[in-house]
């Protein structure tokens, strides 16, 4: 089409550029409407009223499942540890990566943990979550290393440090295990306490997890995580500096792991040798449930700890409505696929929209 | 390389190699690029201009040689470099991150903030209307890039260049998915950024692209530097010999079939929101040429016919039998043959060896009772690969590491192979340089002499005019117009193309 | 001599019994998993058997407890050609053919703690009778709540021979003693032996059952796990908790009155006991028949019963008073 | 301007490297030589393994990773993963205990269990391949799903009375050979297996799928179609290794094989297939399951703790794929002529690589 460029768009002012039939026209909504509408079509709404309505029919069918003072503490210290590895694992996931070796990784910092309060009684408790948070943070590293230099797929790096960090934990650890006598009282009520009703655990999950979605949101750094999960190849060619991206992005995952470890001993105060095996998958499962694209690019870390706490309520709740508990993790499983299947009714749905915009 | 010698250049290169293993993709890139000039760099397919750019770009690093910016020596490491020292790219693929929104696309990474270093997010939608309007497009610019067609996404990369404010512009093949307005706005925009004063480099194959905007041009051959030009001194036949070292006889080479049966019939075929109602009818011996503005859904049809996506309701038939809808394999079994538009993600495996590529779709008719070594495939790919002189060193070559023009051969060489009734090709020579070009015309006309039924879709007007025996036209969806070799003028196609609202209502 | 001639493995067996006589003595213990400190101090009697002994004592054991992956180990020990393997056994059935497969290559297997199908083991070392277990924690459970009102049990895995056999013998006694006419057992939860899992599912029970008055917890990982919830929950101090659980797991829940008593065996007597035994077997100075006897260092003399079956004793009950005195 | 102006004959025979090199110097050559060194290791330092049984319960332990390995090396090559395949040897587990106990006969049962793997393939498969969903996604799902239908069959309860002949039959071996019996229906599986991936259209698009699946479906390859076959063998053959894991250790149980899918995609991974498929050959798996067989097996009889084998598992899997990266890095540093040492680089050879970019001989 070079030759004879006659514009017709010349003869008929701006209106009919050949766009017009290809583009979708700039959203004229208000912006109140339009965040309104966001908020009724995002993935976080839907999985949280899914979360409601559990917790309402379980609470119709047992009253103390929620109002009786162990009921709405364990409604929200249950999940808290769960949620901190979702958060983590949302963030690998937002950039096309995920991070298995979580759950051994908080293994070994919660191994740690028991070991610094025998080793050294007088160690502060900030100390000893300190080293979590650096142990975590290290394990991390090596996984982004290898992840971010080695150009290997995330997926068989770090289910090569899952079997390396548990076997690490397990050799260090020996027949040795923590008991609660072990550890002090006041970590241990760390683990247990509440401030004006809510739990400790619950509070430091949430401030953790609002940083980091804050983060996501409106810093540069957090928008280029989602610009790598989109299309790592365009990251790089963008020049976009995905390495120090990703290296971020295991280290925040290996931290939040590491502190998970020292607040699960402090909420179980026993470390066994299968701490945390097996979450890794619950973690991604609830950033999955939580609207996190598989392949990266979008999704919040907000729906991943929705979904964190949904998948943890309804393993409390099931027994209440009357459902044996060996069919839990049926429930859960019939949970994700429902997830993933309802992401793409919705996405076909938008395609729909938009072929008709097109048609008109 | 006259007028403006005693000033510094923004850009130069002199002598730059660059190797990917064994194969040499620039031997001796050079290129000097003044400020306040728009810089044509052409050559036949795989001469290293996009490797020259890319080098510039930061996204390789040369082997040896001269590149200094703005008379400094310089090596970028990463893409980030020669963007933090002012060269903005847009490359030959669109680079963008679907899920985002167009917005952040164009702004990533350098998102304007606003207090606590949080990103404006009001301010960059504004900016990026600001762009829009420019460019004269309309574009949601929250909308995310995901589902945008090549041609949007290639709007949004040159908004993203643009905005970079850089002192050297580098486009590479900006215009290859781009419809005559659309190139039109775009070479005004790089006028008015030229008369700013920055540098531009512009790669095409379209030579009257080159004529109409540059100011001057670089040959490059096989990896080397050839010769540097001044636009209003040379013509276009002789950067055509420089760029292939001999003389393109005919451009067109179109010889009189003997036109025979239908063979494919395709009526009342209509998708919601992409094409309606669509009847043609292609003969044996025949060139259809599909012509229409870029999202006229071309592409759209001929994907739909050969069942690589379904349709809503309609026909379509081979030899006078109905193929099943939504089934490539019906329509290959029913004697079709489909080159697509994008050929490194639809018509290669690219990934795959020549080879492979081409025993791709001949397997089954190759292999004995289902079962296939890879002897009999290279029995059967080496003759293919041989007549359409595919230039490869060996044929289980990567198809990825060749040449745009060398990987469209292996494309057809792969569909030839099936001995089609009906091959439908889609922007046959897009990104393809002159010398190739004329090979694929020559080769197209030769099997249509044979009997062959062909429906070439092409942005290329001429390629159009001069290729086919007669010419649909299809404006949004609808065939707007049917015309006779002889009736096919410049002026009746674009009429076309582009007055169907007014006719309809 | 070596009087062996046990149904199966007729002559083979024999065989072995004499030349096994002379030359080293090497055992291997397989727990149900490592990591458990009840079976840590279980190995660490062995071990000191071992010593008194001076045979080539090594414990191996898989991660976690579940038949297959014990299967490799007892694999193992028949490759190696050991004289004897102590093995705690996480399902009766499934580990036959592979002891079968270690016996028939010479190796003489004890069972402790837990115990296979009688015919595939040459001896188990029982820690208490069944009745004895089931009875004495009844005896507890009933004591601290009073002697009425609904209790519950939180078991290891819903397979595990032993907590099965106990919890059908408080079931049995809980219908046909008149002591415990008012007690009702409302629900049978299982943890399997895993902290989290226990821990929560002592919540579930709390939560399910808002009249629960004791939770009897046949396992030392449960006991422990339901004694750490309770401490910190409105439940502590009216939901009584007895079970089988270690001095030192309880020590604390003791001390702050979650727990008011429990009971067990010493586990370290019990792997002490299981050494002897094995080695008596492999010396020939026992075949496990009915009413053969041996020595077994300082525990003194024991008796072979009925299914190849040696009792240790009678379970301990532990409590504020007599904790401080154990460290095990 | 150009160097190089041949009128080559176009035969294919001027084109391709050597056979013997390029069969040589792959991924897989590196993994069965590997192999075969920690076997001969081993047979030489490590006490007992020489011994009669090591061969039959080595290869009784890998047989269940052997069996789903083959499925899953298709799968993985296609681009696609499956996670659910423990837990569908957990349910078909399940099932065949249930039915059994339930009256019928074990080929009944074991026949239904080898159905509902179909079925458990076919929901992965079709989620997969017709919906579109990605499979990391859809077979979390269903392993939790397959895991949790099998233990809220059969709670935590296990069913162990199988009848002896049908258990014997998972143990035994072939007459006087330490080869266990399983191996017969595992060998008739590998070779329709390698012919499948190997020698067939079906494995071409496989390939094909792996490294493009738009241009193999504009190609005329049915992606959605070999997707749900895949899944479908994935399914029945996991089945199948759950119904032989279930008679070996005549015993029932939801949890059984809990963990064996990372166990199955380590060894897959090891073998040399790319991750992001498009890349990998069946008989470098094979080497890969039993790699990890003998290493578990040796340190087993040096009494050395599972913990270990786990780490040298863990860093073989790392090492086997960072290393071919870090060679090809570091040979492209030195001069070109040393290049193609790398194992990945074995496709280009020395001469075609001197060609380089080759001018059309229009000139001469
Ligand atoms: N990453 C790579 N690895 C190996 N070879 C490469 C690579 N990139 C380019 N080449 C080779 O280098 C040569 C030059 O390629 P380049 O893309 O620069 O050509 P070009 O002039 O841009 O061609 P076109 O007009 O088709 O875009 C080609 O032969 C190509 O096969
Ligand atoms: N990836 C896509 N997702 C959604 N819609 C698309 C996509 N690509 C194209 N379209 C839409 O389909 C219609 C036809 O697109 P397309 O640009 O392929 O037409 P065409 O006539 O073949 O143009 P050309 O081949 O020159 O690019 C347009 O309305 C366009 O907006
Ligand atoms: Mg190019
Ligand atoms: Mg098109």
């Amino acid at each position: 089409m070079s030759t004879p460029t006659q514009t017709p768009h010349d003869a008929h002012g701006a209106e009919v550029s050949t766009g017009e039939a290809l583009l979708v026209e700039p959203s004229r909504l208000s912006p109140t409407r339009r965040a309104i509408t966001t908020v009724l079509r995002s993935r976080e709404l839907s999985i949280f009223l899914v979360l409601v309505a559990v917790v309402v029919l379980a609470t119709t069918k047992n009253n103390s499942f929620l109002f009786s003072s162990d009921g709405w503490r364990n409604f929200l210290l249950n999940p808290s540890i769960l949620v901190l590895l979702a958060v983590g694992q949302g963030v690998v996931i937002i950039t096309r990566n995920v991070d298995l070796s979580v759950g051994s990784v908080m293994a070994l910092t919660a191994y740690l943990t028991g070991r610094l309060f025998i080793d050294h009684p007088g160690l502060p408790i900030i100390a000893v979550v300190a080293a979590c948070l650096l142990l975590g943070a290290v394990l991390g590293l090596v996984n982004g290393l290898l992840v971010a230099y080695g150009k290997v797929p995330a997926l068989v790096i770090t289910l090569g440090t899952l079997y390396i960090y548990r076997g690490i934990m397990l050799t260090w650890a020996g027949s040795d295990r923590i008991n609660a006598g072990d550890l002090p009282r006041e970590f241990l009520r760390l683990g247990t306490r509440s401030v004006l009703g809510v739990p400790m655990l619950t509070i430091i999950a949430v401030l953790v997890l609002a940083a980091v979605g804050y983060y996501l949101h409106t810093a540069r750094g957090g928008r280029e995580l989602y610009a790598i999960g989109s299309d790592p190849d365009a990251a790089v060619l963008y020049g976009l500096p995905v390495r120090r991206r990703l290296l971020a992005a295991f280290v925040l995952s290996g931290a939040l792991a590491g502190l998970a470890g020292a607040l699960y001993t402090a909420r179980y105060g026993t470390v066994s040798s299968s701490v945390g095996s097996g979450i890794e998958l619950q973690a991604v499962a609830a950033a999955v449930i939580g609207g996190i694209a598989i392949f990266g690019g979008s999704g919040t870390v907000w729906g991943a700890a929705i979904g964190a706490f949904l998948l943890v309520t309804i393993n409390r709740a099931l027994p209440s409505l009357g459902i044996e508990d060996f069919w839990q993790r049926a429930v859960v499983g019939a949970l994700i696929l429902g997830a993933i299947v309802l992401d793409r009714v919705l996405a076909a749905r938008q395609a729909r929209k938009l072929a008709e915009s097109r048609d008109r | 390389m006259t007028a403006t010698d005693t000033a510094v250049p923004v850009l130069e290169l002199r002598d730059v190699s660059k190797s990917f293993g064994p194969v040499v993709a620039l031997r001796s890139g050079s290129l000097r690029v003044d400020g306040g000039s728009i810089h044509a760099l052409i050559g036949e397919n795989g001469a290293g201009k996009s490797t020259l750019v890319k080098v510039v770009a930061g996204v390789h690093r040369r082997d040896s040689g001269v590149f200094e910016l703005g008379g400094e020596s310089v090596d970028f490491s990463s893409t980030a470099d020669s963007k933090a020292a002012g060269v903005a790219v847009i490359y030959q693929e669109p680079t963008l991150f679907p899920d985002l929104s167009v917005t952040e696309n164009i702004f990533m990474g350098r998102q304007p903030l606003t207090r606590g270093r949080r990103i404006d997010r009001q301010g960059m939608y504004d900016e990026a209307e600001r762009l829009f309007d420019r460019l004269g497009v309309r574009i949601d610019p929250r909308r995310p890039a995901a589902g945008l067609s090549i041609a949007d996404q290639q709007i949004i990369e040159i908004a993203k260049a643009i905005s970079l404010d850089a002192r050297l512009l580098v486009m590479d093949e900006p215009t290859a998915a781009l419809s005559g307005v659309e190139v039109d706005r775009l070479f005004a925009v790089a006028r008015s950024l030229r008369d700013e004063g920055r540098a531009l480099v512009f790669i095409s194959h379209r030579f009257d692209e080159v004529f109409a905007l540059a100011d001057t041009v670089t040959v490059m051959r096989d990896g080397s530097y050839i010769d540097t030009l001044r636009i209003d001194e040379t013509s276009p036949s002789e950067l055509v010999s420089l760029m292939v070292g001999r003389d393109v006889d005919e451009l067109f080479p179109k010889v009189a079939a003997t036109i025979g049966e239908p063979v494919l019939q395709v009526s009342g075929l209509s998708r919601a929101g992409v094409f309606h109602d669509v009847h043609l009818e292609v003969r044996a011996g025949e060139i259809v040429g599909l012509a229409g503005l870029v999202g006229a859904g071309r592409s759209e049809v001929a994907r739909a016919v050969f069942g690589v996506d379904p349709y809503d309701s309609g026909s379509v038939r081979i030899g006078g039998k109905d193929v099943k809808a939504h089934d490539p394999r019906a329509a290959i079994r029913a004697g079709m043959a489909f080159i697509p538009e994008d050929r490194r993600k639809q018509g290669l495996v690219i990934d795959s060896s020549v080879t492979r590529n081409v025993a791709g779709v001949i397997r089954r008719s190759i292999a004995k009772a289902g079962l296939l070594t890879s002897s009999m495939e290279n029995k059967a790919a080496g003759p293919w690969a041989g007549r359409l002189e595919v230039k490869t060193s060996a044929l289980d070559m990567n198809a990825a590491t060749m040449s745009g023009g060398n990987q469209q051969k292996v494309v057809i060489a792969k569909w030839l192979a099936t001995n089609p009734a009906l091959l439908i090709i889609d922007e046959p020579t897009r990104g393809i340089d002159v010398g190739t070009k004329a090979e694929v015309h020559r080769l197209l006309s030769e099997l249509a002499g044979q009997g062959l039924a062909i429906l070439m879709i092409s942005s290329e007007l001429p390629e159009v005019l001069g290729m086919a025996d007669r010419v649909l036209v299809l404006c949004e969806g609808r065939i707007t117009a049917e015309l006779d070799r002889a009736d096919a003028t410049p002026e009746a196609v674009m009429h076309a193309a582009t007055h169907h609202l007014e006719d309809a209502s | 001599g070596c009087g062996s001639d046990d149904g199966g493995d007729g002559g083979s067996g024999s065989d072995g019994g004499s030349s096994s006589g002379g030359g080293d003595l090497s055992i291997t213990m397989l727990p149900k998993n490592l990591g458990n400190a009840y079976f840590d101090t279980s190995t660490d009697g062995a071990e000191k058997a071992a010593d008194e002994l001076g045979a080539d004592f090594e414990e191996v054991g898989p991660e976690t407890g579940s038949p297959d992956a014990q299967v490799s180990y007892i694999n193992t020990v028949a490759q190696q050609g050991k004289d004897a393997l102590i093995i705690s056994a996480n399902d009766p059935d499934a580990l036959c053919d592979a002891i079968d497969e270690a016996r028939s290559a010479d190796v003489k297997v004890v069972t402790f703690d837990a115990d296979t199908n009688p015919d595939c083991r040459d001896l188990f070392i029982n820690q208490a009778t069944a009745e004895g277990i089931a009875s004495k924690q009844l005896e507890l459970i009933a004591d601290e709540i009073g002697g009425s009102g609904e209790i519950a049990i939180l078991s290891a895995s819903a397979n595990a021979t032993n907590q099965n056999a106990w919890i059908d013998m408080m079931e049995k006694e809980l219908a046909d003693n008149p002591d415990y006419a008012d007690i009702k057992l409302v629900d049978t939860v299982y943890g399997d032996d895993e902290d989290q899992k226990s821990f929560d599912q002592t919540e579930a029970l709390l939560q399910n059952h808002p009249d629960l008055k004791g939770i009897i917890s046949p396992t030392t990982v449960g006991i422990a796990a339901a004694a750490r919830y309770l401490s910190d929950s409105e439940y502590k101090g009216k939901v009584a908790l007895t079970g089988l659980g270690t001095p030192n797991q309880m020590r604390e829940f003791v001390k702050d009155g979650t727990v008011g008593s429990f009971a067990l065996w010493n586990p370290g007597d019990l792997g002490y006991l299981a050494t002897y035994a094995a080695a008596a077997l492999v010396d020939g100075t026992i075949s496990g028949e009915e009413g053969d006897s041996f020595e077994a260092g300082e525990l003194g003399e024991f008796e072979v019963g009925a299914d190849g079956t040696v009792l240790l004793g009678e379970p301990f009950t532990f409590n504020a008073d007599n904790i401080d005195d154990f460290d095990f | 301007m150009s160097t190089t102006t041949q009128a080559p004959a176009r035969t294919y025979s001027a084109y391709s490297a050597p056979l013997w090199q390029r069969l040589l110097l792959t991924r897989e050559t590196a993994v069965i030589a590997l192999t075969a060194a920690v076997i001969l290791y081993s047979i030489a330092n490590v006490p007992n393994f020489d011994g009669p049984l090591t061969i039959k319960f080595l290869l009784q332990d890998i047989a269940p990773i052997l069996l789903i390995a083959l499925p899953m090396t298709l799968v993985i090559i296609t681009g696609e993963i499956d996670l659910s395949v423990a837990s569908i040897m957990g349910l078909s587990s399940v099932l065949l205990g249930v039915l059994h106990e339930g009256g019928m006969s074990v080929p009944a049962a074991a026949l239904l269990a080898l159905l509902a793997g179909l079925a458990c393939g076919a929901l992965n498969g079709f989620l997969i391949a017709y919906v579109g969903l990605p499979s990391l996604a859809v077979t979390i799902g269903t392993l939790a799903l397959f895991r949790g239908i099998a233990v809220g069959l059969l709670g935590t309860k296990a069913i162990t009375d199988f009848t002896e002949k049908w258990a014997d039959l998972a143990t035994g071996t072939i007459g006087e050979t330490k080869i266990p019996l399983v191996m017969i229906p595992f060998a008739v599986l590998a070779i329709g297996f390698v012919v499948l991936l190997h020698f067939s259209t079906f494995g071409r698009g496989v390939y094909d799928i792996g490294l493009n699946d738009e241009a193999a479906h504009f190609t005329g390859v049915d992606v959605a179609r070999t997707k749900m076959v895949l899944f479908l063998l994935s399914g029945v053959v996991s089945a199948l290794a759950g119904i032989y894991f279930t008679l070996r250790f005549g015993s029932a149980r939801g949890d059984n094989a809990t963990g064996y899918e990372l166990q199955v995609i380590a060894a897959v991974l090891l073998g040399g297939v790319s991750i992001f498929g498009g890349r990998g050959r069946l008989h470098g798996v094979l080497a890969g399951v039993v790699l990890i067989g003998v290493i578990s097996s040796a340190l087993r009889l040096e009494s050395v703790t599972v913990n270990v084998t786990n780490i040298i598992v863990g860093l073989l899997l790392v090492a086997s794929v960072i290393l071919p990266n870090v060679l090809a890095a570091a040979s492209s540093r030195l001069p070109r002529k040393a290049a193609p040492a790398a194992p990945r680089e074995s496709h280009t050879h020395e001469n075609a690589a001197s060609a380089g970019v080759t001018t059309r001989g229009s000139d001469s």
